[in-house]
C-alpha cells in the first residue's frame, strides 16, 4: 500500500512537472496561469496522498490550497483588464475599453 | 469493508486519478491553441483529484476526514470551473494584445 | 524498497523546487518569472507538508502561493500600465553566479560537518502552557515577545506602505478600485467562498490550541477571504482612516499588550501567563490577533490609496 | 545520503539561486522574487535542521511561521515602493552604472 501510494505520488509529480514545461513556453499569458492551475489541482491531490501516507493534519493545509485555489487567477484577470481592477466579463465597451483601443 | 477490500479499492481509484492528471497534462502540452487546451485540463484535472479523494475516503478512520475530503473536492470544482471561465474570457480579450 | 522511493520522493521534491526557482530566476520576461514564483510557492508548501511541518506548510501555501500571487500578478499588471514592464537582460552573470554558489556551497559545508545543537525539550513547559499544539505554545507563550513585536511590524509595514500614496489621493479608497460584472461568474464565486473561508479560517484557530492551526494560520486563511470578497467587488476597500478597519488593525496588538500588562498584576511578569491562566488568554490573544493579521495582510496586497480612472462602475 | 539532507540542499540551493536574481537583475519586481527565494531557502534549511529527530522541533517551525509573515509584509512594501516608482517615472529598473550621476 504505502509502495503504491508512493509511485502514485511520484506519478503526479511527473504531471506536474509536465505542467512546468507548459508555464515556460507559453506562449500566451493564458497558458502560463492555466498551466498554474493544474499544478495547484494536482498538487492538493499529492496532500492529499500525503495524508494517507505520513498524517491526516495534511489534509488540513490541502483544504487550505483548495480554498484558494482561484486566487492567483483571479489577481491575473483583474491584473490583465484595462484598468487593472475589472472583470473580463464586463463585455459592454465601456470608457476603459475605448481608452485600451487608442494604445 | 475489510482491509483488503478497502486497500484494493483504494489501490484502483488513486491509480484512475493519476491517469486522468497525466490525460489532462498532454492534452495541456499537446493541444494546439490555448482554449483547446484550457478545454483539456478543466475536465481532466477534476475527474483526476475526483478519483484520488475517493481512493484516499477508503483509507480514512472516521467521519470527519471523510467530511473534509469532500469539501476539498467541491472547492477544487468551484474553482476550477470559476477559473476556467475566467481566464477564457481574459484570453479572448488579451489575444492581439500580447 | 519503500525506503529508496521515500528517497527518490525527496529528491522528486528538490527537483522540482531547484527547477522552478531556477525558472523565476532565469529567463527574459517578468509575467513568466511571476507564474513560476506563484507554482514554487505551492511546491514549497507541499516540501514543508513532507517534512511533517503542517503549520508551516498552511502558512506557505495560503502566503506563498495564495497571496504574494495576487500582490505580484497585480504589481505586473500596474508596471504594464505604466509601460515600465522592461526586463533588461541579467548583467554580471559572473560575478553574481559565483556569489550565489559560494553562499551555497558553504551552508552545504555547514550541513555535514557542524555539529547537531542541543534540542530544547519542550515537555514539562507544554504541560504548563495550556494548550496541545506546540507551534502554537511557541508563538503565544514561550516567545511572546517576538509575536507581540511582529504583529507590530506588520502594522508599521502596512503604515509605510500607505505612505506611498500620492497627496492628491490620500482621500480615495485603498487599491484600485475592484469592480466586477453583477451576477457574473467571479460576482458568484465572491459569494460562495467567503462564507466557507471565514467558518474555515476561525476554526483553525479554534483548533490551532490543540492541532495544526493557530492565529498566523488561520489569519492568512481569512485574509485571503476579504481579499477575495474584495476583488469580487463584494466588499469595499476602506479609506485610509476608516474606524472600524483602523479599529481591527490596531486590536490585535492592543489585547496582546494589555493581556501581557494584565499578566504583572496577577503575578507572572509581562507576558509571562502563569498555568492557571494560561489556556484563556492564549485564546483570547490568538483571537484578537487573528483578526488584525488577517486585515493587515489583506490591505497589503490591496495597496495604498488610489485615484480610480473610471471604471468603477 | 537521507531525503532530509535532500530538503536541507535544496534550500541552501535555493538561496544561492535567490543571491544570483538578486544581485543580477535590473528590474525591480525581480530582485523582490530573488529576495523571496533567499528568504524561503534559508526557512528551508532551518527547518530541515529542525526536523532531524521526529516529531518536528516545534520552535523552528513558529519561527518560519512568522518570517513568512514578515516577509511577506517586506515583499508588499518593496512592490508598494516600486509601483510608486513607476509611476512616478516610467521605469521599475535601477539605472545603468554609465547613468548615476
Amino acid at each position: 500500500m504505502t509502495f503504491w501510494l508512493h509511485l502514485i505520488i511520484l506519478g503526479l509529480l511527473g504531471s506536474l512537472a509536465g505542467a512546468l514545461w507548459r508555464v515556460w513556453v507559453g506562449p500566451a499569458q493564458a497558458d502560463r496561469m492555466m498551466a498554474a492551475q493544474l499544478i495547484g489541482t494536482t498538487g492538493i491531490g499529492v496532500l492529499v496522498l500525503l495524508a494517507v501516507l505520513q498524517d491526516w493534519a495534511a489534509l488540513t493545509v490541502a483544504l487550505a490550497l483548495a480554498l484558494l485555489a482561484a486566487m492567483a487567477a483571479i489577481g491575473f484577470v483583474k491584473a490583465a483588464s484595462s484598468d487593472g481592477a475589472g472583470d473580463p466579463e464586463e463585455c459592454a465597451p465601456g470608457p476603459t475599453d475605448a481608452r485600451d483601443g487608442q494604445r | 469493508m475489510p482491509e483488503g477490500l478497502a486497500d484494493i479499492a483504494t489501490i484502483v481509484l488513486t491509480g484512475i486519478g493519476l491517469v486522468f492528471f497525466l490525460a489532462g497534462t498532454v492534452g495541456l502540452i499537446r493541444f494546439p491553441d490555448v482554449f483547446s487546451r484550457l478545454h483539456a485540463l478543466t475536465k481532466a484535472d477534476n475527474l483526476g483529484l475526483g478519483f484520488i479523494v475517493l481512493g484516499a475516503g477508503f483509507q480514512a478512520d472516521d467521519w470527519t476526514q471523510l467530511a473534509k475530503l469532500g469539501l476539498i473536492w467541491a472547492l477544487a470544482l468551484l474553482a476550477a470551473g470559476t477559473v476556467a471561465q475566467l481566464v477564457a474570457r481574459a484570453a479572448l480579450r488579451q489575444e492581439g494584445r500580447e | 524498497m519503500t525506503l529508496a522511493l521515500d528517497l527518490g520522493l525527496d529528491l522528486a521534491f528538490g527537483a522540482l523546487i531547484l527547477a522552478t526557482a531556477l525558472a523565476a530566476v532565469a529567463g527574459q520576461g517578468l509575467f513568466r518569472a511571476v507564474v513560476f514564483f506563484i507554482t514554487y510557492g505551492l511546491l514549497l508548501a507541499l516540501v514543508w507538508a513532507r517534512l511533517g511541518a503542517y503549520d508551516v506548510a498552511l502558512a506557505e501555501g495560503v502566503i506563498g502561493a495564495g497571496l504574494t500571487g495576487v500582490l505580484l500578478l497585480m504589481a505586473q499588471g500596474r508596471l504594464r500600465r505604466a509601460d515600465a514592464l522592461a526586463d533588461p537582460p541579467a548583467r554580471g552573470k559572473l560575478a553574481a553566479a559565483l556569489a550565489g554558489a559560494s553562499v551555497t556551497a558553504a551552508l552545504v559545508w555547514a550541513w555535514f560537518t557542524l555539529p547537531l545543537p542541543q534540542r530544547i525539550d519542550l515537555d514539562a513547559p507544554m504541560a504548563a502552557s495550556g494548550v496541545e499544539n506546540p507551534v502554537t505554545a511557541v508563538l503565544l507563550n514561550f516567545r511572546a515577545w517576538d509575536t507581540l513585536l511582529e504583529s507590530i511590524v506588520l502594522l508599521a509595514a502596512l503604515v509605510g506602505l500607505w505612505m506611498l500614496a500620492r497627496d492628491a489621493e490620500w482621500r480615495a479608497p485603498l487599491g484600485p478600485g475592484f469592480h466586477a460584472r453583477a451576477g457574473g461568474v467571479l460576482s458568484v464565486f465572491g459569494r460562495l467562498l467567503p462564507p466557507v473561508g471565514l467558518i474555515y479560517g476561525v476554526w483553525l484557530v479554534w483548533a490551532g490550541a490543540d492541532q495544526t492551526g493557530g492565529a498566523f494560520q488561520g489569519g492568512t486563511v481569512l485574509a485571503a477571504v476579504i481579499l477575495v470578497a474584495m476583488m469580487a467587488g463584494l466588499a469595499r476597500a476602506p479609506r485610509v482612516g476608516a474606524p472600524a478597519w483602523h479599529a481591527a488593525l490596531a486590536f490585535g496588538p492592543g489585547v496582546f499588550l494589555l493581556a501581557g500588562i494584565a499578566m504583572i498584576a496577577v503575578g507572572g511578569g509581562f507576558l509571562t501567563l502563569p498555568p492557571e491562566f494560561a489556556k484563556p488568554v492564549t485564546v483570547t490573544i490568538e483571537a484578537a490577533l487573528t483578526l488584525s493579521i488577517a486585515v493587515t495582510l489583506a490591505l497589503l496586497v490591496v495597496g495604498p490609496p488610489e485615484q480610480q480612472n473610471g471604471g468603477g462602475t | 545520503m537521507s531525503g532530509l539532507s535532500v530538503l536541507a540542499l535544496t534550500g541552501a540551493g535555493l538561496i544561492g539561486l535567490g543571491i544570483y536574481g538578486l544581485l543580477a537583475h535590473a528590474q525591480l519586481l525581480r530582485r523582490v522574487i530573488g529576495f523571496n527565494l533567499v528568504g524561503s531557502g534559508l526557512f528551508l534549511f532551518f527547518g530541515a535542521a529542525g526536523a532531524r529527530e521526529m516529531p518536528v522541533d516545534p520552535i523552528p517551525q513558529a519561527l518560519i511561521i512568522t518570517g513568512i509573515v514578515v516577509a511577506f509584509a517586506a515583499s508588499a512594501l518593496a512592490v508598494a515602493l516600486i509601483t510608486a516608482l513607476a509611476r512616478a517615472t516610467g521605469r521599475a529598473t535601477l539605472p545603468e552604472e554609465s547613468e548615476r550621476s
